[in-house]
């Protein structure tokens, strides 16, 4: 699918913001991510969908830290630059079983780092649900925060949480979101391993439910490699395909 | 009108274009992008007697005109295979199709193998003694005449399919060990294999791939895939099926005209879910180009 | 500041960053370009007896991420080398060197190493036995261990300098290849050579190269070259310099934690001429964003 | 060095003229050539000057057939385009050594194909020389031909061969030299290998010397790799470096 850039700016000294054009009518869900194929890099880069508008001219956002000399190249490129994506990738959040949850009036999005731009498009599309998200979301420093004036400015109570404590709350997203333990009955997280683990396990003490993106490195991002395995309790699966989401009883944490 | 058909073991293919086993699943994910009909037939993913989850993640590495995997080998084992996935697959591809057969003993080859002999799917079985990813087995049976001979004749002792050997590309002397084959009995050679490799992560200092090392794919690799394609071809006489780094129609052309009877895309297919329909697509065209009337004809044209 | 700066066999370089043997000719060439100086040091042409004029033409095909090349050893003689491009070089380089040593027998190798050992300007001496390019001679004694240990051996005889074994990476077993050259005598091993690769011209159909397979080298082949390191330096405690499609200064310190305690750069002089001082500009830089201190102290890094 | 595509544009179906603007101060004579870097392509593409205003903000021109990948990709590129080029490669033309010659009033260029662009460069330093060259031009056929309006423009004799007559006289390049043969006093060639070989025996014929600018694929251009070998009476030469233009007398022919 050729898109072609329309805007790509600097969130901060590494996080940029990509907005593309073009055939946007396959994105389903929040939590889907697109396969962006960069000149000169043979393998394609999984980046997740922050927030998109479905049509045949359509556009899709993109939020990136560049860790890399892909994400590097990227943050080079401009406006009209065109690119092939594979979009409409994995299974997205399900917000039909958010939906479901009888208790879910007030889910919690929890965010670490680059994790945090599925969840902007989360709680854009769970507000028009009628639901009543909050968000923490967790940064190592004063310098990574990425994002919070995006969620204040759709209206939801954000709070932000620096490893360092150089601003905001001192600590990691789950430690803020333990804070509020009571408030919140089901849980989206994107982040790091450890934060997604953490965030597991304080779910297991506040018997909340929920769900989880993970991240695995890709071979092709739509199944047919074998490449991004994980086992899960009813057996392996691939986080491109049959992920990048996963709820809490899948997974054998 | 160009004829881009060739012949496998006396099976006619509509055309030479074969998506690698490992590369295509089952064939499940690519028919969402196009109609796999179009395709001379695919290879599935390499199966074993057990299920295996494979090696720990990450599993993949990206290198200069291509990447490592490390998958290991994970497949559903070969029960699940016949019960679910090949039943699944006669609903929406209707063409024989080409079984990877994979062991860690000569007896676990023989009996995926004969299973498998049963399936009237299937027209020709692709027996991997070359998988880099996974100790005791795969490579260890590639990398010496002595057992790939052994390989091939306890095969063609359980199975009346075409038995074709997937050779390693990681050996001194790849054309002694296609010989080897060729003297037990073997119907046909798929080579190349992928080429050990590894890489590092500057950051953790580590190699990326949690098992360390990998197998190289992709157009890095077709030069050597491409020599390896000339010396064996030439020296045997049953045919081969060439692979490694093909991308387009004109690295299948220079694959037949090095002695590939048909060509297999692997890596291709992974970063581009189309390659094995674009290629199919454009060989007419690239076939009028270099005055070429009929692939069948030119397989070995640059041996004179 | 950071320490570039790495030990080899007794002799401090004030960076590993070494041009590898036959893109680099005497030095002549890219010394318009900048001053070579900088280097750690080169590695000069392959070196015979007697003159060779090397394979006809077209010698060079290119490839993906990568060229093949076949030479076959272009080079003006043992005699002419100490007569000429010795004296010469010494006008405009002051760092040991290193020799590039290539013969077709035994004999050959000693007779080349032994006028070489006496050159104060050389370094150290390394053993070509893995030239593909040439027949009866070059690639047959590096694809056997009892080969690889007799030149070794030979060579240890006739000289006081270090002597550098340089592998082929067209072998099924490169360990024990490494294993008997340090058994027999070897101060260092060199890996890689080129991988046998080839290309076929589709409007000619003949092979692109007129000795019809080459050398495949370049970013291509980087994680074989990587993988051979590792296992390499890993199994023998002698040191190994690392080189196979380096390109930047990442690619150095990838290489140096797999095990290098040095680096060759080869196609990439070739494409740019500037290559190798770039490289070495660029090295601190990529030290610092990495933490590094010392490169001599990231030798193997990658190992636990 | 870098420099920027300012013009390229078709000459016929498959030949395109491409201007670029940079520091040509490097580039002493007709005859050498630059080394093109194209993205996606290992190594670089050599090409013949066409023509080269020489300053530090100056300028030069490529004339280039489309016979592959690397040279296709190149006809694509449009104005504004940044290459990487190593120019000044090769020893060029020895106008020396023409002005020398006794007789050497009247040079004549005998150029085949996509041999013909360096004698355009040749032409005008023999014109302001004080030369009277004449150029005799083989092409292929009627739809090959390239820079006979150019040549003329100069003000020089030219005639154009074509080896199925489907325009001006029919035949090769050399025949038409030949029937030349009196009004030239000294050749400069370049073309593909048969012409410069039946060019060299019209020479011996008619007790004529010149210069013959050879092709050879390349590894580096410059004559470090040894790639492109060619062995004279003087022993082995590098096309790059010592040629690509060689003497008569130095031919092995
Ligand atoms: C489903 C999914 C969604 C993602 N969404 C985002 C997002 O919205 N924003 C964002 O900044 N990052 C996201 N990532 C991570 C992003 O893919 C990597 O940061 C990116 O691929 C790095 O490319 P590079 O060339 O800069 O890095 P390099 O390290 O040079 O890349 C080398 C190779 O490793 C792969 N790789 C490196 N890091 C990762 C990683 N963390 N995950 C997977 N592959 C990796 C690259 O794709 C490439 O193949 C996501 C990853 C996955 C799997
Ligand atoms: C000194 C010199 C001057 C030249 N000047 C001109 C010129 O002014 N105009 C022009 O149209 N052509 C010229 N050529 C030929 C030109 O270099 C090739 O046509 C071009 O490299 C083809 O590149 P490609 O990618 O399109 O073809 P491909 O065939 O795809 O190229 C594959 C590889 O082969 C090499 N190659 C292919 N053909 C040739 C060839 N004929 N000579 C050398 N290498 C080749 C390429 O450089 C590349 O490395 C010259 C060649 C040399 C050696
Ligand atoms: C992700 C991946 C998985 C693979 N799995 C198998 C396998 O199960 N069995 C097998 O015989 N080859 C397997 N291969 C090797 C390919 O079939 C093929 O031989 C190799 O990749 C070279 O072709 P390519 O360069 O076109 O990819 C795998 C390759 C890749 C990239
Ligand atoms: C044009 C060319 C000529 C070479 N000649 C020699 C040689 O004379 N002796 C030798 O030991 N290796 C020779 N090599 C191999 C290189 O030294 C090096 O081992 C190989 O190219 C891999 O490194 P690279 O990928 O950085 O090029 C040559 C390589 C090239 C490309
Ligand atoms: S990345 Fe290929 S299956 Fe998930
Ligand atoms: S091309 Fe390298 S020496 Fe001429």
């Amino acid at each position: 699918m050729r898109m072609t850039v329309t805007q790509n700016a600097p969130l901060n000294l590494s996080v940029y913001r990509m907005s593309l054009s073009g055939d946007t009518r396959a994105l389903a869900r929040p939590g889907q991510f697109v396969q962006v194929q960069l000149p000169g890099f043979y393998l394609r880069r999984p980046l997740s969908l922050y927030d998109w508008t479905p049509a045949q001219d359509g556009s899709l956002m993109l939020v990136y830290k560049t860790v890399g000399h892909g994400t590097d190249a990227m943050s080079q490129m401009p406006a009209g630059t065109e690119l092939d994506l594979l979009v409409g990738l994995g299974n997205g959040f399900d917000m039909a079983e958010a939906e479901n949850v009888r208790l879910s009036k007030a889910p919690l999005l929890i965010g670490g780092g680059v994790g945090t731009p599925p969840l902007y498009g989360l709680a854009k599309r769970l507000l028009a649900a009628g639901k009543t998200p909050m968000a923490v979301l967790g940064f190592k420093c004063e310098n990574e925060i990425i994002l919070k004036q995006e969620f204040e400015a759709l209206g939801i109570q954000t709070l932000v949480a620096t490893a360092d404590g150089s601003a905001c709350v001192r600590g990691f997203a789950t430690d803020a979101a333990e804070a509020l333990a009571g408030t919140f009955d089901y849980v989206y997280a994107c982040g790091p391993d450890p934060m997604l683990k953490a965030a597991y396990r304080l779910m297991e003490r506040l018997g909340v439910d929920g769900q989880f993106s993970l991240e695995e490195r890709m071979g092709c991002g739509f199944g047919a490699c074998m490449g991004c395995s994980v086992m899960t309790r009813f057996g392996s699966r691939r986080v491109c395909k049959d992920g990048p989401v996963f709820s809490r009883e899948e997974l054998a944490w | 009108m160009v004829d881009t058909s060739v012949v496998l073991s006396g099976i006619t293919l509509d055309n030479p274009v074969i998506p690698a086993s490992g590369t295509f699943g089952f064939g499940q994910e690519i028919k969402e992008y196009y109609d796999i009909n179009v395709l001379g037939t695919f290879v599935f993913k390499g199966t074993t007697r057990e299920p295996r989850f494979g090696n720990p993640t990450p599993r993949i590495a990206e290198c200069a005109c291509g990447m490592l995997n490390a998958v290991g080998l994970q497949n559903p084992g070969v029960h699940h295979v016949i019960e679910h996935e090949l039943p699944e697959l006669a609903t929406f591809f209707h063409k024989p199709v080409i079984a990877n057969v994979n062991g860690f003993s000569i007896d676990e080859y023989t009996q995926v193998a004969s299973l498998l002999d049963q399936q009237p799917q299937i027209g020709w079985l692709e027996i991997n003694v070359s998988c880099p990813n996974v100790h005791g087995g795969g490579m260890a049976f590639g990398t010496s005449p002595e057992n790939a001979a052994a390989v091939t004749r306890a095969l063609k002792a359980v199975t009346k399919k075409p038995v074709y050997i997937k050779l390693s590309p990681n050996v001194t002397d790849i054309v002694a060990i296609a010989k080897a084959c060729e003297a037990a009995g073997a119907d046909g050679l798929s080579l190349i294999n992928t080429l050990l490799g590894m890489r590092i992560d500057l950051k953790t200092r580590k190699p990326v791939l949690a098992n360390r090392t990998g197998g190289l794919s992709g157009p890095a690799i077709f030069p050597v895939a491409l020599r390896m394609v000339y010396q064996v071809a030439q020296a045997v006489r049953i045919p081969v099926i060439g692979m490694g780094g093909v991308s387009c129609a004109e690295d299948v052309i220079e694959m037949m005209l090095a002695g590939a009877t048909a060509v297999q895309v692997g890596a291709a297919n992974l970063v581009n879910p189309f390659a094995c329909k674009e290629i199919i697509d454009d060989l007419p065209r690239m076939m009028e180009r270099y005055g070429i009337q009929s692939l069948q004809q030119i397989i070995g044209g640059a041996w004179k």
